[in-house]
């Protein structure tokens, strides 16, 4: 997929709470083709501290608007920096970046896209895009507590949504791996993304039943775009780019 | 009319904008972004004999107008780029230059040996200056004699354009660009990445996989100009400056400090159009002051 | 209580927190903004045996994340120094290292011996890093047997804690260290500035009247870090670590890698308050980690 | 005199053209005392490009409103920014720097002050200063067009304002040392802050005429309150610092 590096308008900066924000970005032109797990790479103006532009998943797309959301979490000078952009600003960002999720083989397949933290991130965008195409998904979405579950509105338009919270202000008291649901379906397909341990649990839950998971990973990446090898993880083909052979990876295939 | 050419030895380059090793992987990582022919030349990823799984993660560590890498030359090397990577990139118009990298002389020489043969390949950067690599690289760069000595037995198995990198770690580099010239060499670039550390408070751990790793970006520019500027008074070879180049100015700034040519490196992952900007603004320069050659502005620094 | 006292040598220090030579003049400069009496020490301007001008202007030019000088060591001397500089800052409840700089061994060990007699300067920082002055300073840092030799005749006649400087302009700073050990240095701070140099594009010439000049700031932190990791492995004695502090952070990560104790430097320009925050930053930093003592993250990285 | 960090406010950021801005700043807390001819140093924050601060020349004072004028020229990254501060914004100030002009003699003098752009900024807090003082002043003003005469209803205030313009848009066409006014009258005490080609040549109109005179003079700071020894100007008395020796030098000590 051809990248385009592009300045694109800020239509609403959204304050979800003391540390996220949902950016909703514009564009003159239409917006380019963007698959669900792909991210952008966005260049952070008017701060000293931030060198090095910052990748962020694509959350959502909509054609018809011509939307890109991007949801944030403030977690150091460059997220905070980016917290201030206002109606207006323009924010220039390297798009579609990665790889993306694999659909399922079957539209009957018993779907869950599992999220923690700000890592539910891409989900959005690969639940609406796998329920416009007549899939049924679920989605299991853990955070620490009722502060750290996003977007669920958005969630409960394309699917079942379950939760879990570490200290029991929402859904279940617990992990998300530890949630009922779990126990109760047999799943086909599992797709993830958030903090790495929640990940190799939902990969160990996976392997253990056999069934098809993908992972969302992190990594510390320079360029985006696969110039630079910064942000390898190790796999069953040696070190591989998170940022073009991933993020989204097929957990048989890591050594973790 | 401005007159963009310039000469690296037997070589002319259209234009002294090129791009830096590790930094512009194949080039076809850029080929969405800019137009491959318009820059003077591209040096691909630092390639060994053998292939490099390289460094573990974490490899990156973002510093004070900066970076630190730890990639450790991850490439599948020499035979799989002459097999596999060398027909993707050979009919790009411009200069490819193959950055190699050795962990003893003998892989140096055959690693060279081999890029000799490749028609489209019309020069080869020696980097005896890699920071992250224990089994050598660097220490080749930081003493005389090793430097003498490596580019000596590459020097007679490779006939063409032979560029040498040189390590920004050392006492007095122009003593090791003496010593490589001497030898043999066309053509030196400088500088590679300072050694460098980053430590992350919280979690009182190194940053790095490696602990150490190397410095680049616009934090060393100061230090890359005064080393190319200290080269080029000492050799008589085309010099070709880098280290923290973000924009035109910066480049016409190592071009007044003696450099023939220069290379871009890590401006090219937070701008991916960089080169064509600071190719333009170069000639833009040349235009505002009316000269009429890159060369005016070469080594032409009042002081 | 958080125990924040640390030794260096035989000398101790109520907090690791000092400021660096040639960015807090004689301490006074700053009393209008902080307690002097608070910081753990201050290394006051480089001194010589005879007066010096220092260098034509320009001395400064900014750089990203960083700034290049060429002050030259203007100072009035040591006797003048002695006469009318040491009265005024005697009594400051802190302490009072000069830094001392010489062209020639001679100078060194005259001025180091009219220096001991000082009942209130515990120590002396012998500067063999400048890389601003061409008569001598870095020339002699930059080789072991000269850093050795002038380390050695200094030892001779100065009684008190002596603190050797290191430049960081060379291929291996722990061999230098080591050397300087070996004769019989107290402790070891580092790093001096690195050599760089700035050009003006638009005039075609440099910046600063010396061409080159001396980089510090927040740029040359992972090269300081690098270095002072590598030096504190290698010596026995107590480092002293500097290099682009800006906050407490920084003060905290350079302890990790081995410091005993930092000094502050470019940071006092943009804030003269930032030595207390620095300070303040370590004492909550212990605090939140349940840590009682600075010993606790000494050499204390993870690695 | 002491001086402070201060975090002052912003009341005005008055545009004067596209090169000229006039920060109008107050504190929470009475301004300290300050003196014609001092300086502060601001911090630029919020761009990576601006490390150290940058000084500015007080161009009024007015303890009434408890407020602090700066005029600022746009030159660079540092002064841009500046520019872009909005009403309510906080800027870090170190004051007051420097020393200041030396009062007449007598207060029947004959003054001048002669400015140059940017350089006149320093000399309205001065004439405003000798005003109230019963102190009579004259001012010449020059610039290179129209646009580069800043301010000149304030003087106005305090003094008779003579101008020069170099392509005669106001005032007398040329260089402000071939002013008119300078072969009419004799002047006792002459003031001046501009470019140093301006003031050279005040100062040879000084030194010829046997004429008092005063310059402000400009310099590459790093600290500004004599910490760094970057700033110096060479003297009959040597190496001095502009920053703490200065910025204010009699011309019979100066080595230009
Ligand atoms: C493919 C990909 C997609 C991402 N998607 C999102 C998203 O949709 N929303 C979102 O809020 N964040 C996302 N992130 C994480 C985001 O990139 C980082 O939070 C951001 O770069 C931090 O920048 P900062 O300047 O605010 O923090 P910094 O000051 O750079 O760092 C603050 C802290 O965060 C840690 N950190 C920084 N970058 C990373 C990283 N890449 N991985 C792990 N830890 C890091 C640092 O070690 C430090 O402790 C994504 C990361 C990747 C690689
Ligand atoms: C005592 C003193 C008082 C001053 N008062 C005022 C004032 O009242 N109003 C005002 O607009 N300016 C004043 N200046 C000048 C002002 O400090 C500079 O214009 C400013 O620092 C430039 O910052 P910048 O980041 O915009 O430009 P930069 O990007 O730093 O530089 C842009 C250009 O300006 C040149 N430059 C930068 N700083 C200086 C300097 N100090 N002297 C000469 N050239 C410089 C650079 O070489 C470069 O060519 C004063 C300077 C001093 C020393
Ligand atoms: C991620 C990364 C990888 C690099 N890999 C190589 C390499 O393989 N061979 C080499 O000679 N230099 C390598 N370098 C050094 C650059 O080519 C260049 O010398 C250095 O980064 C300074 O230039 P810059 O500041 O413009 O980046 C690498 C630099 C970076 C940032
Ligand atoms: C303006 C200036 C003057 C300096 N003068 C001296 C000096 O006289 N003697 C010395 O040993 N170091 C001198 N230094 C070096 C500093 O003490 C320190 O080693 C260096 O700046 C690195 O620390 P920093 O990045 O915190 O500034 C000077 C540095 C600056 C910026
Ligand atoms: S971030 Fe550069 S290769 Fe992945
Ligand atoms: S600017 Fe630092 S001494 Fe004058």
């Amino acid at each position: 997929m051809k990248k385009f590096m592009l300045d694109l308008i800020v239509k609403k900066n959204e304050i979800l709470n003391d540390q996220y924000f949902l950016l909703v970005l514009s564009s003159d032109m239409p917006l380019p083709e963007i698959l669900p797990g792909q991210f952008v790479e966005v260049r952070v103006d008017n701060t000293p501290d931030t060198f090095l532009r910052r990748p962020i998943s694509i959350n959502f797309v909509d054609y018809q608007l011509n939307e890109l959301w991007l949801l944030i979490q403030k977690v150091g000078n460059g997220t905070r920096k980016l917290s201030t952009l206002t109606v207006g600003d323009t924010l220039n960002v390297i798009i579609p970046l990665g790889n993306s999720f694999t659909l399922p083989d079957s539209k009957d397949s018993n779907i869950m896209l599992i999220g923690g933290g700000v890592g539910i991130a891409p989900l959005l965008y690969w639940g609406s895009y796998l329920h416009e195409r007549g899939y049924k998904c679920n989605f299991l979405l853990g955070g620490r507590s009722e502060n750290n579950l996003l977007q669920l509105c958005e969630f409960t338009k394309y699917g079942n949504v379950y939760t879990t919270t570490e200290d029991g202000s929402h859904g279940e008291k617990g992990f998300v791996t530890m949630h009922s649901v779990l126990r109760g379906s047999n799943f086909n397909d599992i797709y993830s993304c958030g903090p790495t341990p929640m990940m190799k649990a939902v990969a160990s839950y996976a392997a253990e039943n056999g069934v098809f998971c993908e992972v969302s990973l992190e990594n510390t990446m320079a360029c985006g775009f696969g110039a630079c090898l910064c942000c390898v993880t190790d796999t069953t083909d040696g070190h591989l780019c998170v940022c073009t052979d991933g993020p989204v990876f097929n957990i048989t295939k890591l050594k973790w | 009319m401005v007159n963009l050419n310039v000469n690296l030895g037997r070589l002319q380059l259209k234009n002294p904008v090129m791009t830096a090793s590790g930094t512009f992987g194949y080039g076809t990582e850029y080929s969405d972004f800019i137009d491959l022919s318009r820059i003077g030349g591209i040096i691909v990823k630092g390639t060994t004999l053998r292939e490099r799984q390289g460094n573990p993660y974490p490899r990156m560590a973002e510093t004070p107008s900066g970076m630190l890498n730890a990639v450790g030359l991850q490439n599948k090397g020499v035979d799989y780029f002459i097999e596999h990577i060398y027909p993707t990139v050979k009919d790009f118009d411009t200069n490819i230059f193959v950055n190699v990298s050795g962990s003893t002389i003998e892989d140096y020489i055959i690693t060279a040996e081999k890029l000799n043969y490749l028609e489209k390949i019309p020069g080869i950067e020696l980097n005896i200056s890699c920071p992250n690599v224990k089994e050598g690289g660097m220490a080749f760069g930081t003493s005389c004699l090793s430097a003498a000595q490596v580019v000596k037995e590459v020097r007679r198995v490779y006939k063409n354009e032979l560029m040498v990198k040189l390590s920004p770690n050392v006492t007095d580099i122009s003593e090791i660009a003496l010593a490589v010239e001497a030898e043999g060499a066309d053509s030196i670039s400088l500088i590679n990445t300072l050694l460098g550390m980053a430590i992350d408070a919280e979690r009182r751990k190194p940053v790095l996989s490696t602990i150490t790793g190397g410095l680049s970006g616009p934090a060393v520019k100061p230090v890359a100009l005064r080393m190319v500027w200290q080269v080029a008074r000492a050799v008589k070879i085309p010099v070709v400056g880098m280290g923290g180049i973000m924009n035109a100015t910066d480049a016409i700034e190592f071009m007044l400090a003696g450099a023939s040519a220069v290379q871009i490196g890590t401006a090219n992952f937070i701008d991916p159009t960089v080169s064509i900007s600071v190719l333009e603004g170069i000639e833009a320069y040349l235009k505002a002051h009316h000269l009429s050659s890159v060369y005016d502005i070469i080594g032409q620094l009042e002081v």
